[in-house]
């Protein structure tokens, strides 16, 4: 069989609603990094894909910004994971509720 | 001067409320009274350069605002605001002088004065959005009046005016927007002078339209059933200048916009809408008559009064011939000059004892004469005896009416019963009969302070009751030249015929007096 | 052995990043001193920042200038586009951080400003906006939006209070699920046009006469959901009352105004011309869009008790309200966005400062947020110019004339009326009847109430000379709008017009 | 001859004023004196404008523009012509002895002041209504003389049944105000003005139905004012005000400006015969229906308030079958016996310490000769013996009635002449003769001062006398009003025999039935005698039909409608939005997995509908 390009973009999409569940699902915040990061590299495949598709380079590049992009938001997020893991000794979204209404 | 005369009038009382803030606390009614005496004097110079004869706008002025989008600072006064702006300027002046507030005088003196500012600003616009600017802005001094200074349930009574005013208002931005529109389709030029819209015709059902969006604004200012109901809150909350200030003037924005918008702008509307709104105007007259009839409270009333006679304003307004739009303005100010003096004579009582329950009072006749005398004086203007201010206007109005529908004025000439009933009945409970309770036999009759607002209303309700004259013939002529205005733009038949058509009957005038 | 590339620096056109470079440079030159001298004050590090804004202003306005005469500048290979929308919204997030960064000169001390990295990261952050508004290619709309986006997560949580972590992450979390909506939703463009820049997908798109209509409408909805998040449409708005909550007052001002222009112009380059080009499903969901974001985040409104949140929601109602002008998409529409926007900042800045000054370092006792209601009860009394000041503001908000914000109201139901979106005109003016209820709510409790007892010292415990200016300023901002309608008006016109809006 | 106008017109406005001025402070006797004076100077000029008008000429002023708008133009104008000039004449000849009577009548009463600021204010209200000559004017005259009666019917406003009854007769009168109002509108849109000379001149050139609503609304305006039925129960409370006020506006002038409208509207009236008919029909019924009433009242002024009705009825039958000038001297001579009556009443109520009941009398005329000499003049000419005045008015209207072959009107005016000598001398006998019952009662009656006694003396002389100058009367109005035909010319003296007769016949049946005192109580247990003294009960009817349920639909208008409807939809629209915050805010939770979860939800439903709207498209495109 034939990888085309219709494959590369359903893997993408199944990615891409994998990163989805994960973020509805998980509690634990490291873990909701994780689904973010899935969320992203779901879409570099597909720009990677159809950058090919279509012999342009602008979706190479764009997938190299999102990579550059995400390694960042990684670090952001890592480091308000680690304060808010300081302050309260958990990571549970659960317990992150203390501004509602 | 005279070239901005207007402006004076309107941002004079800002100024002079701003600079009120330095002046010191025991001080500041002097303050007021004097600002708001010139102010008063001002307006009556205004008078006095007025030309009664001319029927158009005079001391117009022009500034451009937002030319890019037609919005232009835009006054002028003809004979139908001209009374309405001395009338907001004299009950400013009488509310501060007979003043009874003890608490925070400053402030109320300052609210007072910016309202004023807005008053007068809303009368004298001829710009559409201007008019909004001042008619929105009013309700805020308003607001601050009635939530501050008012009874137990101020703070729900004030929200209920502002918000309740305030939607049916922004109905009617969203009309004079499309107003403007509609005039910019037609000319390909912006514009919300009121005076260039009058020049535009409409297709019937846009003005139905827009008729309705008007109306929602109007009617919950005026207030009209039934979007009425803010008012017995307002009223009864409010402390006695609040009630003044917004039975004597506020109200009549609403009345007054009537004339000044959708009459000459949707006159198929008019004509149109006459019936329906006629029937309105009856509902108010009988019905609120009769809630009046079923008051506790003498304030409200005097409130239901004010929505039974704004029917008949209403009623006078949708005649649409010059006698009976002529007696709705000219009511407008009876009506003004007759309930503010009565919240006034209801805030001397309250003064007194704190209440304003019927059920408190009885006999004061003997305890307070003059007083009741007064109270007398004012009762019957406002049930319209013959001779008193309000007879010229509701027999006017009526009359007018009654040359489009004999059944209706037949209904609505019932005000001058069912408003005997609850006025006499109110004044038997309060100042006949013996005086029962305790409290009120030792009551002070009315003194100077409150003498100084009162008879000053009375010799109006009197004086302008005998001659109406110097105020009618102003009114009269911009009135005639409004009504041919509608006679020209009237596109349907019936609207031709509805509305009389002037220039024979002046050139016929014009005849006879040559003869 | 591959070619050289051969580029001249005239087509390079340098200058058109010459805004965002002085705003960089601007934030790498705070962290150097701070490098050479440690320790230095904060409003050092304010007025350093105020003067490369104002540098940073001085090349906008001289790309006016050229705008007006020669029309749209493009550079770096067609990236960058300064049109008349770029230059506008520019001068608009730059002006507008002006205005709140000294914010930052606040009586009290505060634990971020002691950072000088606060101020470099703010600058940074201005550039991302900046980057975001003046390309149409998606890749740097990314750029800029996440740039931005992340040097904000962390100036919320630089505030250094547990509700500001707890902003932060939320911010962050949902800021990041939105930037993969934004990836995916670019793929799929990408995927049916074969170009990240919007001017030519939307040709692509034309000449195809949509005839994947399927595929555009997907990658629309992942764009909406995106910018839906950004703009704090309903249901993508829940981050807005916490993070604005959560943030100090002078951030949460900030974010009502700045971060939302970049998204709106952004939100115009992407939809404006699906619009146009008869899209109906696009109109019809921004229709709902619209009026469900104003009317829900109003009702929301009404039940709050903290001040501040209830700003929050009445922003995203705002925004909402703003909103419309996309789906309207004329010229007057557009060019009522920025005025609307523009009046906004003035007052909403005046509201947050006001806030602001009345903030205290812990909460009051017996108080769960730090602006509830009763806070400013019978401020009238204690307090009387802040509360005219807090009323005035509130008043503005409500879209009470002659104030500020009631021309932009004005302006854009008006535009809607034109338009022929009569019911939309309609439910935009009743919509700012519900809101009028929850200003109005502020000035009762400030006007109407008896003060609480013992409160007299915290209010405006924070204010400084500098904090007075912004709300004079504010102040005369939303009371004199009404001249500066006029001019603002023919030159947002101008602009709008002529960058084809 | 201008001057002689303005000053019998604004002589009693000064004198009102004058003691308004010291309405407030204690009882100086000036205030009435000089009241009085100036009533007297209004009669000397509208005596002199008599002269004046008797020679063929008329006075016709316009003082100033009131309301002019649009066509609209009302001017305050004043005519003094044949039928004015009748009116002042009256008018000012019953108030002037009222005045200077009240001098001693109100003399202990703490409003003395008010009582004569009132009472001038009335006068004047009356010349004005009397005086204009357009409709206008007439009716500013027409409320104003409601006003004053309104004060002066609760002069004593301690009393509940006193401003009760004020009220009443105000919102009656209001009632009727409103059909002329009508009457008056119609008027102006038909003619395009209210000037009478206008309206007569024009009037035949209307459609006969226009004429006849004309007609019609302001009858009814004529019937509040004169208390006809079914608008006559005010009448009757309205004695609760001071006697002095009964006898000048409650049966001298006031309800007698009903008539003066009809009379003065003849060349309207003239036109439709029919509403003429109807007039007379109506008031030939209420002559009757009142007369039965008087005959069993225990209030003696509320009989001769009884009594004044069945007059006005009389009247309205001459002026409704078109004789217009018989109406009017039966007005003038009935004015002059009738205030008498009241001013002796007056005497007796002073005498008795205000007791009306004539039972607990008795005997008087042994303490009141004069007082009782003066009502026995008045009550022979009210039952219309010759030569007093009443026979000449009153059989001139019974003969209108037989020569315009109405005899069913006839025949009732006829029988009630009998009644009206019966309940008049029942009340004398009750009264004057008989068992000096007022002692079992303990009441110490004393003679009137007798300065009272002196000025009523001119219009007991009148009483006697008017009737006399029949023809010079006659000569004088006609030359304005219609003349009448009589053709009874045959039967005259058969009729006057008649009539005669059985007014005879009704004095001497009081004075054989009462010459003992009262009847039996037994009678009062009789079913006739229940339904007079309650009046039929018609103020009972109107209380149950009209003032308890106005009431209460009033209160049900304020609670429920008002309240529980109009406002309280407007609070729960408000509420609703308020409540939905409250019920929605919980989407905010504020836990980050739901925020999530709303965003994925988002964008899932916005992708099911992009899925949805494709797949429509292309089916509608396929």
């Amino acid at each position: 069989m034939e990888i085309t390009l219709t494959h590369y973009l359903v893997l993408s999409t199944i990615l891409f609603a994998i990163g989805l569940v994960g973020i509805m699902r998980r509690k634990n915040l490291l873990m909701l990094f994780f689904a973010t990061e899935i969320l992203l590299n779901a879409t570099n495949i597909g720009f990677a894909a159809i950058s090919h598709y279509l012999g342009d380079l602008s979706g190479q590049m764009f997938a190299f910004f999102i990579i550059a992009i995400a390694a960042s938001e990684v670090a952001i997020g890592l480091g308000l994971l680690i304060v808010w893991y300081k302050r309260t000794g958990k990571i549970d979204l659960d317990l992150m509720t203390s501004m509602r209404g | 001067m005279l070239d901005h005369i207007l402006s004076i009038l309107i941002f004079f009382p800002a100024l002079a409320a701003m600079l009120g803030f330095v002046v010191a606390k025991d001080s500041i009614r002097a303050y007021g009274i004097t600002v708001a005496a010139i102010e008063f004097v001002l307006s009556l110079w205004l008078w006095y350069a007025y030309d009664p004869m001319s029927s158009g706008m005079q001391f117009m002025e022009s500034a451009p605002l937002i030319p890019a989008f037609g919005i232009n600072y835009l006054l002028g006064i003809d004979g139908i605001s001209l009374f309405i702006v001395i009338l907001s300027t004299f009950f400013t002046l009488i509310g501060i002088a007979s003043l009874t507030e003890t608490r925070r005088v400053k402030d109320m003196i300052i609210t007072l004065l910016f309202l004023e500012m807005t008053m007068v600003g809303v009368f004298a616009a001829l710009d559409a959005i201007v008019f909004y600017v001042f008619w929105e802005l009013s309700l805020v001094p308003m607001l601050y009046i009635i939530g501050a200074w008012g009874g137990p349930l101020r703070i729900y009574a004030s929200v209920k005016f502002f918000l309740y005013t305030f939607t049916g208002s922004l109905v009617m931005l969203v009309g004079m927007l499309f107003m403007a529109y509609f005039y910019y389709q037609a000319t390909g030029m912006w514009s919300f002078s009121i005076l260039e819209w009058y020049r535009l015709i409409l297709p019937e059902n846009f003005q139905l339209w827009l008729f309705a969006a008007f109306f929602l604004g109007f009617a919950i200012k005026v207030p009209m059933f039934p979007f009425h109901t803010w008012l017995p809150y307002a009223h009864g909350q409010a402390p006695t200048i609040g009630s003044v200030i917004l039975a004597a003037i506020l109200l009549k924005m609403g009345t007054y916009a009537f004339v000044r918008f959708s009459l000459p702008l949707f006159p198929d509307a008019s004509v149109f809408f006459m019936f329906p709104i006629a029937a309105i105007a009856i509902i108010m007259i009988i019905y609120t008559a009769m809630v009046a009839y079923a008051q506790e409270d003498i304030k409200q009333v005097v409130a239901y009064s004010s929505v039974s006679h704004m029917g008949v304003i209403i009623l006078g307004t949708f005649a649409l011939n010059v006698e009976g739009v002529s007696g709705s303005v000219f009511l407008m100010l009876a009506h003004g000059v007759v309930s503010g003096a009565l919240f006034l004579l209801v805030g001397v009582i309250y003064d007194r004892r704190h209440t304003k329950l019927m059920s408190e009072f009885g006999g004061l006749a003997s305890v307070m004469p003059r007083y009741a005398t007064i109270f007398g004086i004012m009762m019957m203007a406002s049930v319209g005896l013959p001779l008193t201010i309000n007879f010229v206007g509701e027999f006017l109005s009526l009359l007018g009416f009654y040359k489009q529908s004999h059944t209706y004025t037949l209904i609505a000439g019932t005000a001058i019963i069912v408003g005997a009933i609850y006025m006499l009945a109110a004044y038997k409970k309060m100042f006949f009969g013996n005086v029962t309770n305790e409290e009120n036999k030792k009551l002070k009759d009315v003194n100077k302070t409150e003498l100084i607002g009162l008879v000053p209303l009375v010799i109006l309700a009197i004086w302008l009751g005998v001659y109406p004259k110097p105020v009618l013939e102003p009114i009269n002529n911009s009135v005639e030249s409004v009504i041919q205005l509608m006679h020209d733009k009237a596109q349907s038949s019936e609207a031709k015929a509805r509305i009389p058509n002037l220039s024979d009957a002046g050139a016929m005038k014009l005849h006879q007096e040559a003869h | 052995m591959l070619e050289p590339i051969n580029v001249s620096m005239a087509s390079l056109n340098v200058a058109t990043l010459a805004p965002m470079l002085i705003a960089i440079i601007g934030a790498l030159a705070i962290l150097v001193i701070d490098l050479a001298k440690e320790g230095l004050h904060k409003s050092f590090y304010v007025m350093v920042a105020l003067l490369f804004l104002l540098l940073d202003l001085g090349t906008l306005v001289e790309f006016g200038g050229v705008f007006l005469k020669n029309g749209t500048v493009l550079g770096f290979f067609d990236v960058m586009l300064m049109d008349g929308i770029a230059i506008l919204s520019q001068i608009i997030i730059v002006a507008g951080s002006m205005l709140f960064i000294p914010l930052a000169l606040t009586s009290k001390r505060f634990h971020e400003y002691n950072y000088p990295e606060y101020f470099a990261l703010f600058l940074f952050m201005i550039a991302g906006f900046q980057f975001m508004v003046a390309t149409d290619n998606l890749i740097l709309v990314f750029v800029g939006l996440e740039t931005a986006s992340l040097a904000l997560y962390t100036l919320i949580a630089l505030h250094n209070r547990s509700k500001s972590f707890e902003a932060a992450v939320k911010y962050f979390t949902m800021g990041a699920l939105a930037a993969g909506f934004y990836a995916f939703g670019s793929m799929v463009l990408y995927a049916i046009s074969g170009s990240v820049e919007i001017n030519q997908i939307a040709t692509v798109l034309a000449e195809d006469h949509y005839s994947n209509i399927g595929f555009v409408l997907v990658g629309v909805v992942f764009m909406i959901a995106a910018f839906g998040f950004k703009l704090s449409m309903v249901p993508f708005h829940t981050w807005t009352p916490d993070v604005y909550e959560g943030s100090s007052a002078a951030l949460a001002g900030y974010m009502s105004i700045v971060p939302k222009i970049a998204a709106f112009v952004v939100a115009m380059r992407l939809f404006e011309f699906l619009v146009h080009s008869g899209v109906v499903w696009l109109q019809v969901i921004l229709y709902i869009g619209v009026v469900i974001t104003m009317t829900a985040s109003n009702i929301w409104a009404l039940v709050q008790t903290d001040v501040k949140r209830m700003l929050a929601y009445s922003s995203i109602s705002h925004a909402g309200f703003v909103m419309a002008a996309i789906l309207i998409g004329t010229t007057q529409a557009n060019s009522g966005l920025f005025l609307y926007w523009a009046l906004f900042s003035f007052t909403n800045l005046g509201a947050f400062t006001m806030l602001w000054v009345n903030r205290q370092k812990n909460l009051l006792p017996g108080q769960s947020s730090d602006h509830p209601y009763e806070k400013f009860s019978g401020m009238i009394k204690t307090m009387p110019m802040a509360a005219l000041m807090m009323a005035l503001f509130m008043l503005s908000l409500a879209g009470i004339p002659p104030f500020g914000l009631f021309w932009g109201k004005m302006y854009m139901i008006g535009s809607a009326v034109s338009a022929g979106y009569t019911v939309l005109a309609l439910i935009m003016a009743l919509n700012s009847a519900i809101a009028g209820y929850y200003y109005l709510k502020l000035i009762i409790f400030m006007f109407m109430k008896e003060p609480m007892v013992g409160y007299e010292k915290y209010y405006l415990m924070n204010a400084s000379l500098s904090l007075k200016t912004i709300i004079g300023i504010a102040a005369v901002g939303t009371i004199f709008a009404v001249f500066a309608v006029n001019p603002l008006l023919e030159v947002i016109t101008r602009f709008v017009y002529n960058s084809g809006y | 001859m201008e001057l002689y106008l303005y000053i019998a017109l604004f002589a009693p406005l000064v004198g009102s004023l004058y003691a308004a001025l010291f309405g407030a402070s204690p009882k100086s006797y000036h205030t009435g004196l000089i009241a009085s004076g100036l009533l007297f100077t209004s009669l000397v000029s509208s005596a002199i404008l008599l002269s004046y008008v008797m020679g063929g000429h008329t006075v016709h002023v316009e003082l100033m523009t009131w309301m002019a708008t649009g066509d609209l133009y009302i001017p305050f104008g004043f005519v003094v012509d044949q039928v004015s000039v009748v009116m002042m004449m009256v008018v000012t000849i019953v108030s002037t002895v009222v005045h200077v009577y009240s001098i001693g009548y109100m003399d202990h009463d703490k409003g003395f002041n008010r009582f004569f600021s009132y009472l001038s204010a009335f006068v004047f209200s009356m010349m004005v209504l009397v005086m204009s000559d357009n409709f206008a004017g007439l009716f500013i005259g027409w409320e104003g003389v409601g006003l004053c009666s309104w004060l002066l019917i609760g002069f004593w406003y301690h009393k509940e049944s006193a401003t009760w009854a004020a009220n009443e007769a105000f919102i009656m009168n209001r009632i009727a105000d409103l059909g002329m109002l009508i009457g008056i509108f119609l008027v102006y849109w038909n003619i395009g003005s209210l000037q009478y000379d206008v309206v007569f001149a024009e009037i035949h050139n209307l459609d006969q139905k226009v004429i006849t609503w004309i007609g019609i609304f302001l009858f009814i305006g004529a019937m509040g004012k004169s208390a006809q039925f079914p608008l006559h129960p005010w009448l009757a409370d309205a004695m609760e005000g001071p006697t002095p006020v009964s006898a000048l506006i409650h049966a001298a002038t006031m309800v007698t400006a009903g008539v003066y409208l009809v009379i003065r509207a003849n060349p309207i009236y003239s036109e439709i015969p029919d509403v003429g008919y109807f007039i007379a029909s109506l008031g030939a019924f209420v002559a009757m229906f009142a007369a039965t009433m008087a005959l069993v009242n225990r209030d003696m002024k509320r009989i001769i308030a009884y009594s004044t009705l069945s007059q006005l009825g009389y009247m309205f039958v001459a002026a409704g079958l078109g004789a217009y000038w018989v109406a009017l001297f039966h007005l003038m001579a009935h004015a002059f016996f009738k205030a008498l009556l009241f001013l002796g009443a007056g005497n007796v109520m002073h005498a008795m310490s205000d007791e009306l009941d004539p039972v607990k009398m008795g005997g008087l005329y042994k303490v009141m000769k004069g007082t009782a000499i003066l009502m026995i003049l008045a009550s022979v000419a009210l039952a219309g013996i010759w030569p007093f005045a009443g026979f000449f008015s009153k059989d001139k209207i019974l003969e209108v009635a037989f020569s315009s072959e109405h005899y069913i009107l006839w025949g009732t005016l006829w029988i009630t002449a009998g009644l009206t000598a019966f309940y008049s001398f029942r009340l004398i006998m009750l009264a004057f003769f008989g068992e000096e019952r007022y002692k079992q009662y303990g009441f110490h009656p004393h003679e009137a001062y007798r300065f009272m006694l002196v000025v009523m003396s001119p219009l007991a002389l009148l009483a006697v006398i008017a009737g006399w100058f029949e023809h010079d009367f006659v000569r004088l109005v006609t030359t304005l009003l219609p003349g009448f035909e009589f053709h009874t010319h045959h039967v005259e003296l058969m009729l006057i025999g008649v009539t005669s007769l059985i007014a005879v016949g009704g004095i001497v049946t009081a004075i054989l039935m009462y010459r003992n005192g009262p009847l039996s109580t037994k009678w009062e247990e009789h079913f006739c005698y229940k339904v007079l003294i309650n009046q039929y009960y018609i103020p009972k009817l109107y209380n149950e039909i009209f003032t308890k349920p106005y009431g209460a639909l009033s209160r049900f208008a304020w609670k429920e409608i008002d309240i529980r409807i109009v406002d309280a939809t407007v609070d729960m629209i408000a509420n609703a939005i308020y409540k939905t915050g409250e019920n929605t805010r919980d989407i905010q939770n504020g836990n980050l997995s739901t925020m999530l979860r709303w965003m994925v939800i988002g964008l899932v439903v916005l992708l099911a509908l992009a899925v949805a709207f494709t797949v429509g498209y292309n089916a509608i495109g396929a």
